[in-house]
């Protein structure tokens, strides 16, 4: 089991050296590297999140980095979930790059940055302990920012530079986090419920704090989440999806894994640390829905989007009950496709239409009638509208909420669905607006029909993923399924 | 070993020790007046037998202790006694060795008249004898005939160099020389009047139920001023650069090495005259000489800092390093006593090697100026590393000679509770290091100003073997200071603990 | 005071004489002066030491006239004619030098030969 | 601990290089048999000193006595865990060294001085790493002044005489400071050995014991440029590239901050220090000079003298590893002892290779340099990702064992001052990169040709070797410290011999 795992995070680094090497060369080899790449780390998610729940978590230690901390591998339901997110939103972005980087000398920079992203984010996923989450993650970090400042313009080396800012202090302070809890606890390995089991001293409250601001920087947490807005527009678009699909959700993981599963909910409702946790969250997706009702740029819109939507996982999660959680890690999973899709046709307005702003959207789902219907449903999925997997999440978290009483996290979710339908029906009636409205608008650069297949084929299967576990959700379902098996791993201790 | 000793029990072994380089020096102008070569040759043969005699009263006193020799077969207390003891053996090994680098450095000394080769032999073998007589004889007035002995070659040596200030400074070394050899006989005189005797250890018994009374304070006062002009403590040391510079190389290396260490032994022996008889006042007269040391180690430093001349700056190193010894003696612990009688030693070997080393660059290319030296490191590899190594073990950087005096003097300074002392003793080291420094810095790290230097070729190896063995046996001496130490300490303890 | 002074006239009349000696070695600039104050001082010395020799009424220390109880200490004697080889001497070597510093400086003032280079 | 045994390797190795330094000083003429001789010199060396790790690492000490200067005070040599570490660092990162000032200084005058005293300066280096008593320690302390004086004014010239002026005063005395230190020690304990923990345990005259801390500390100090006492170290940066190498990674500073570690770990004892309280002050001291020092560095625009500037403030992350006296901040700065060597030599290596193929020495004109040098610039990242503190590298090792060591000893408060002195680094390392890497080369077009292979073929393979070597180590001491023959191991030993843990240190 955990052999998988290591051949997982193996695939796409071989395949990023690969890049280097051969695909340097040749565009045709790059392709289809990548390509191979992708697919196959996929197939084993798939594999890993199917036997995630049977067998218990084996662990596997890889080398000693130094006495008291191996990096180590561990398959266990939560890490499946988020593994597979990665893996197939990995694929999609693939897809969708090879169009965009057509032109682009530096395609295998791109490629081969894309792949260790990949690798690393894996290597998060199933990290054991905390020290090997640490080295994942902030390697994960460093590579992001070579693919943040891709285009080399200087606006996009201004976003670089305000993302180093926010990354550098934020990893110093998790290292501080961790060495105080190897200090004070002498072990960091995840375990369900767990590692703190005696009187908790102070330097609990303290190294909670490091962490939650450590990891909060990269989730996107309502003080932290500066760089977001900056970042996504400046990176190339299939990247600025993986940026708010999945690498937001790195730091919400994270974040999750080290509560529940070093802290324990036990402990983390005698600290009463979580309340503020859930008010930062909460002020979070209330503010960054109504910033983003102001944004004309389309991806600064979807970039808030982003940060009001991982609001509601932190929000969940804050609750401590098992129900919320397995929404938030529902949502989490649902959430990656729905903006990831929604990035890839923000990508195909840039690529064939040249359109950044709202205001200049006007009729285009006449012209790109492919992307715009994919558009709706992802919109409407994103707003909660039930048969999309949108709903699934937030319906499992208010329900949570509502069995709790917690009228206020439950008002605080349902006014975030109304921001989210407010920031995004603009943009629908924008494009299927009649022709002769926006006759003035004069005829975009680049043919402005639909985008060519490859990128077609991205967006169709962003909206189909998101239809599939929407309906799936109510039958088997696989990322609900996983979702609550982990929650109940997570809270409960139970092993399902 | 066996064998040595035998020879060591020859009974005249002590007055044989003088008399011998005595006669040589007399037969030698009478015989071979025309042939110098030959004189020389039979010089150096006088001084190795009288090294060798000083290795055979080495080994007897190893064997069994101090011992004496009664002149004449008169008993000491009328009779002129000889004592050896350890201080004598450790002066007179440095004498022997010193001269006899002196003697091989003879063609350089008298380039000029074949008559004064033989003049200089003779002189440096007087100078020996002198020496040899001052250190073992236990008779007050001897010891003021021996230093008479010693001194007037010094006076006829400096005069010697064909240099013009030769005589002036020759002068300027006899006058001030002469007059302290006067107060000594004067002191000698009030002792005589005294006591009546004129044996070092009867006179100190005689001179102990008196108690500390004037004409003692007196005697001891006129002796030890005598002496510490010979010594040239700080206020006394006027004469020395001036005679230093002005000497020719050899015979500087002479005086700084040896002469001024006699006067040093002079006041070493007063200790043991006066000490029972002044008890107290003894403790003042430490002190006196402790503060001078301190005053003579950092004008000497000092001085040394700002000279420009390479012999006047070591001449003033000289100043400093008998301010080392002084403070030594002054501390009256054993560590510090034996610290200050070992730099004896290692001063002596240390300081003649350098004098050699620097003659040799000097005279090589007639500059005296530390710049215009400049660049000769390269012309003169091998006399510009022995100075260099000589400048360093003078500063007592560890491994090398000059640390071991240092190091004790600097223990003894603490075990008698006074820490500022440290800072002189080690501050004087650290100008030390600064001036060898300057002088390191400008022979092989500058370029070459004057054109002498860049002609200048390697040093005769007349002058090169005497320097290049005095310095390597000071390192080599630095390495082995636990026995040397080991072998004064018995003295110390008894010169101190009295 | 003066009954003091007089019983110990000797060691009074040394000590001035040593002190005009040592006056004339200081003061004058002419080397040869210096000498002659150099030979004062001496002369000093010795009659210093020869006079701590005297025992009041002691007979002079000769074997031919037999000799009484107490007699004077023929010691005194004995070094200060060694003393006077030496003191000869080092005035013979002084005086060579003075002849020599005439030859080489032209002076034998000892503040206009400045100093030696 | 096994029994003292009598050996002859410490002194062979000390020999070896010795007789090397000597043989290049007197039939050095030709440059292939100098070569010969530097490498041959520095290899023997090597295979010496990697001998004796098994032996120690078996708690075996090798002892031998030279010369006995003083009654109860002799030159001795002794290996033991701590010393065998600095002795290794030193003789491993020698090889690279040597081989890079072959290549670096062809073609330049003096090599025959320059190669002798080279090889004598790692002779004296391991020596003080075998010193068996303060005085050893001393006399090769001053020897390694001496031989390395004529090395930093190798290129002749005023900057270059002044520079050395400079460092001569402040080495020399420091070298007073400590003599007095040692005299007022004999005087008290009796012996100077360091073989002991701590041989001032019995002492309780605080006056003087505080006297003796603060001569040996500021002694040591010069040369650990200690805030107060470091301004020497930029001053010497006129020494051609190799000497600086060999100043700042190897020889010289680590010399002054292992006569630190002894000082506080044999002379004084961590007991004793404890009671005593005096580390706080060092510490204190280090964390202002590790902030200020970055800060600084912050503005300086010469390579070199930036990389001066980032030693200063390196050190004294071992300085204060010291000052806390616990087990993991003692093994964070054993480690960083060699972590810091083999990080900032492959950056010294890096500016001289840059300076020798292009002659850029300031940071502004370093744009594109990536491009044209890809694999000086790649090594040159890994050693600024490793002084940053990235996982997986060595800098991440050392800071988390240092703030492990400053919570045991409850000063929680130095783990802000490292993750600060973290971004200061990230704040003057990462633009470096930046221009490296993502600036277009100035002059060429910015979609300009990428021809990387021009600007590199300039280097001798001579030069880029030892400096991949270095890179090479520095990613092997992050990640793979439990192999066997990596120092950590040794380290840990050192920590237990100086704490008397029987157990594995934590």
């Amino acid at each position: 089991m955990a052999l998988l795992a290591l051949a997982a995070i193996g695939v796409p680094l071989a395949g990023a050296v690969l890049m280097i090497g051969p695909g340097r060369h040749s565009r045709r080899a790059a392709a289809a590297i990548v390509v191979v790449a992708t697919a196959v780390t996929a197939g084993l998610c798939l594999l890993l999140a199917a036997h995630a729940g049977a067998a218990p978590p084996a662990g596997l230690t890889l080398i000693q980095l130094v006495p008291p901390m191996p990096i180590a591998l561990r398959v266990d339901a939560m890490g499946a979930l988020f593994a597979l997110t990665v893996a197939l939103l990995g694929v999609l972005a693939t897809l969708h790059a090879l169009v965009w980087l057509r032109e682009d000398r530096r395609y295998w920079q791109y490629h081969a940055v894309l792949l260790l992203c990949m690798g690393l984010m894996l290597l998060v996923a199933f990290a054991a302990n905390l020290i090997t989450l640490l080295v994942g993650y902030e390697l994960f970090s460093l590579a992001a920012f070579v693919l943040i400042v891709h285009q080399r313009s200087p606006k996009a080396f201004a976003a670089g530079f305000k993302y180093l800012a926010y990354i550098l202090p934020a990893s110093a302070l998790t290292l501080i986090g961790t060495v105080l809890l190897v200090f004070h606890f002498g072990s960091i390995e995840f375990m369900p419920g767990g590692v703190l089991d005696r009187a908790i001293p102070p330097a609990a409250y303290v190294a909670w704090i490091c962490l939650v601001l450590g990891f909060g920087v990269k989730a996107a947490l309502f003080p932290l989440h500066g760089w977001v807005p900056d970042a996504h527009p400046a990176a190339p678009a299939p990247f600025s999806a993986v940026l708010s699909g999945v690498m937001v959700a790195t730091g919400s993981f994270a974040m999750l894994r080290v509560l529940f599963e070093l802290f324990g909910p036990a402990a983390l409702g005698q600290m009463g640390v979580m309340p503020w946790l859930g008010t930062a969250a909460g002020v979070g997706v209330i503010l960054a829905g109504v910033l983003a009702l102001g944004e004309d740029d389309l991806k600064r819109r979807l970039a808030w989007s982003t940060i009001s939507q991982m609001g509601y996982v932190l929000l969940a999660a804050s609750l401590l009950d098992t129900q919320a959680l397995a929404g938030a890690l529902a949502h989490l999973a649902n959430h990656a496709f729905i903006k990831g899709g929604l990035f890839f046709c923000a990508g195909a307005f840039i690529f064939s239409a040249g359109v950044h702003k709202v205001s200049e959207l006007g009729g285009l789902a006449w012209r790109m009638p492919l992307t715009a219907v994919v558009l709706t449903v992802l919109s409407l999925a994103l707003i909660g509208v039930p048969p999309l997997s949108g709903f699934v999440g937030k319906w499992m978290m208010g329900g949570a909420m509502a069995a709790d009483g917690a009228l206020l996290p439950l008002s605080v979710l349902l006014l975030g669905s109304l921001l989210a339908a407010l920031y995004l029906w603009p943009v629908l009636a924008a494009i299927w607006s009649p022709a002769e409205d926006n006759a003035a608008v004069e005829p975009p650069a680049r043919g402005g029909g639909d985008p060519p297949r490859l990128m077609c084929l991205a967006l169709a299967g962003s909206a189909l993923f998101s239809l599939l576990f929407g309906l799936a959700a109510v039958v088997t379902g696989y990322p609900l399924g996983l979702a609550v098996r982990a929650a109940a791993v997570l809270t409960g201790g139970a092993t399902p | 070993m066996r064998a040595l000793a035998a020879f060591a029990d020859w009974p005249h072994l002590l007055p044989a020790l003088f008399l011998l380089p005595l006669a040589g020096a007399a037969l030698l102008p009478a015989l071979l007046r025309t042939r110098p070569a030959v004189a020389w040759a039979s010089a150096l043969a006088v001084a190795l037998a009288t090294t060798m005699l000083a290795v055979l009263a080495l080994v007897r006193l190893l064997g069994d202790g101090d011992y004496g020799y009664a002149m004449a077969g008169w008993a000491p207390p009328l009779g002129i006694e000889l004592r050896y003891d350890r201080l004598s053996a450790i002066t007179l090994l440095t004498g022997a060795l010193v001269s006899l680098a002196l003697l091989f450095a003879r063609r350089e000394m008298t380039g000029a008249g074949r008559r004064q080769a033989v003049l200089y032999c003779s002189l440096v073998l007087i100078l020996l004898g002198g020496m040899n007589g001052f250190v073992i004889t236990a008779d007050l007035f001897n010891l003021f005939v021996f230093m008479e002995l010693l001194s007037l070659p010094a006076y006829a040596l400096v005069a010697m160099s064909p240099a013009r200030g030769a005589a002036l400074a020759a002068l300027k070394y006899l006058l001030p020389g002469a007059v302290s050899s006067l107060l000594v006989l004067f002191g000698i005189g009030v002792l005589h009047a005294l006591t009546g005797s004129l044996n070092m250890a009867d006179v100190a018994v005689r001179l102990t139920p008196g108690g500390p009374s004037p004409a003692t304070v007196l005697a001891l006062v006129l002796i030890s001023v005598g002496l510490l002009v010979k010594a040239a403590l700080f206020p006394l040391h006027f004469w020395l650069p001036d005679a230093h510079s002005a000497a020719p190389g050899p015979v500087s290396a002479l005086l700084s090495g040896l002469v001024v260490k006699m006067g040093v032994v002079g006041v070493v022996r007063m200790f043991d005259v006066f000490g029972p008889a002044l008890g107290g006042a003894m403790q003042a007269f430490e002190n006196l000489l402790l503060i001078l040391g301190v005053l003579a180690i950092l004008t000497g430093a000092l001085a040394a800092l700002v000279q420009h001349e390479l012999k006047r700056m070591l001449a003033w190193s000289t100043v400093a390093n008998i301010g080392y010894i002084f403070v030594g003696l002054g501390l009256a612990g054993s560590a510090a006593v034996s610290g200050g009688i070992a730099h004896v030693f290692y001063h002596g070997l240390t300081k003649a090697g350098l004098f050699l080393a620097a003659a040799a660059l000097v005279e090589r290319t007639g500059l005296h100026d530390i710049d215009d030296l400049r660049g000769l490191g390269h012309r003169m590899p091998l006399a510009a590393t022995a100075l260099s190594a000589g400048l360093i073990a003078v500063a007592g950087v560890p491994p090398t000679a000059g640390f071991v005096g240092k190091w004790q003097i600097a223990l003894g300074a603490l075990e008698a509770g006074r820490p500022e002392l440290l800072v002189v003793v080690l501050g004087g080291a650290l100008l030390a290091l600064a001036y060898g420094m300057r002088v390191i810095n400008a022979l092989f790290f500058r370029a070459p100003v004057s054109d002498q230097v860049v002609t200048a070729s390697e040093a005769p190896a007349s002058m090169l073997v005497p320097s290049v063995l005095l310095v390597a046996l000071a390192l080599a001496g630095g390495l082995s200071g636990a026995r040397v130490i080991e072998f004064i300490l018995p003295f110390a303890e008894s010169l101190g603990g009295r | 005071m003066l009954q003091a002074l007089f019983s110990h006239i000797d060691y009074v009349a040394v000590t001035v004489l040593f002190c005009a000696g040592l006056y004339i070695m200081i003061a004058r600039g002419n080397l040869l002066k210096k000498v002659i104050g150099l030979n004062i001082m001496e002369t000093a010395v010795f009659a210093f030491i020869v006079t701590t020799g005297m025992i009041d009424g002691g007979d002079p220390p000769l074997l031919e006239q037999g000799l009484g109880p107490d007699f004077a200490s023929p010691l005194p004697h004995a070094l200060v004619l060694t003393g006077i080889v030496v003191a000869v001497s080092v005035t013979a070597v002084a005086l060579a030098l003075i002849v020599r510093v005439k030859r080489e400086h032209g002076t034998i003032e000892f503040d206009e030969l400045g100093e030696p280079r | 601990m096994g029994a003292e045994l009598l050996d002859a390797r410490p002194a062979l190795a000390l020999l070896v290089s010795a007789t090397g330094a000597g043989l290049i000083m007197l039939i050095g003429y030709r440059a292939r048999l100098r070569a010969w001789l530097a490498v041959g010199a520095a290899v023997l060396k090597f295979v010496i000193v990697w001998s004796m790790l098994p032996g120690v690492l078996a708690g075996q000490v090798y002892g031998l006595t030279l010369f006995e200067v003083l009654p109860g005070l002799a030159l001795e040599l002794r290996v033991d865990a701590l010393g065998l570490f600095f002795a290794l660092v030193s003789s491993t990162l020698w090889i690279p060294a040597t081989i890079y000032a072959l290549a670096y200084m062809r073609g330049r005058q003096g090599q025959r001085r320059f190669f002798s005293f080279f090889a004598l300066c790692v002779a004296t280096t391991v020596g003080i790493a075998f010193a068996e008593n303060l005085l050893t320690l001393f006399v090769f302390y001053e020897l390694l002044t001496v031989c390395t004086y004529p090395l930093v004014i190798h290129e002749g010239g005023l900057a270059a005489r002044r520079a050395g002026r400079r460092y001569l005063i402040y080495t020399l005395s420091g070298g007073a400071l400590i003599l007095t230190g040692m005299v007022v020690v004999q005087h008290l304990a009796g012996t100077l050995s360091l073989s002991g923990t701590g041989i001032l345990d019995s002492i309780d005259n605080h006056a003087a014991l505080l006297a003796i801390f603060v001569l040996l500390v500021a002694g040591f100090g010069v040369k650990a440029a200690i805030m107060p006492l470091h301004s020497w170290l930029p001053a010497a940066m006129v020494a051609p590239v190799p000497v600086s190498a060999l100043l700042h990674a190897v020889a010289v500073v680590k010399a002054g901050v292992f006569g630190l570690m002894r000082v506080v770990y044999n002379v004084f004892g961590v007991e004793h220090m404890r009671v005593l309280g005096f580390a706080g002050y060092l510490g204190l001291l280090a964390g202002f000079t590790i902030l200020a020092a970055s800060v600084i560095a912050l503005r300086q625009h010469n390579l070199k003298r930036l990389l001066a500037w980032s030693t200063i403030s390196q050190l004294s992350y071992i300085v204060l590893a010291i000052s806390l006296l616990t087990p993991a901040a003692t093994l964070a700065g054993i480690i960083h002892l060699a972590n810091q060597a083999f990080a900032k030599i492959t950056m010294f290596f890096a500016a001289g290779a840059i300076q020798r193929a292009t002659g850029k020495t300031r940071i502004d004109e370093l744009d594109g340099i990536g491009r044209q040098l890809p694999a000086v610039m790649a090594s040159f990242t890994v050693a600024g990702l490793s002084f940053i503190g990235v996982p997986l590298l060595a800098g991440f090792i050392t800071k988390w064992y240092l703030s492990l060591g400053a919570l045991q000893a409850g000063s929680g408060g130095y783990m802000v001052v490292l993750a600060l002195s973290g971004l200061l680094n990230a704040a003057y390392w990462l633009p470096i990169l930046y221009r490296a890497w993502f600036k277009p080369p100035a002059g060429v077009a910015a979609a300009g040709n990428t021809s990387p292979l021009a600007g590199s073929a300039a280097l001798s393979p001579m030069m880029l070797v030892p400096l991949l070597i270095c890179a090479a180590y520095v990613l092997l001491l992050g990640v793979g410290a439990e192999a066997p023959a990596m120092p950590f191991v040794l380290a840990e030993a050192a920590v237990r011999l100086v704490f008397g843990l029987p157990g594995p240190a934590p």
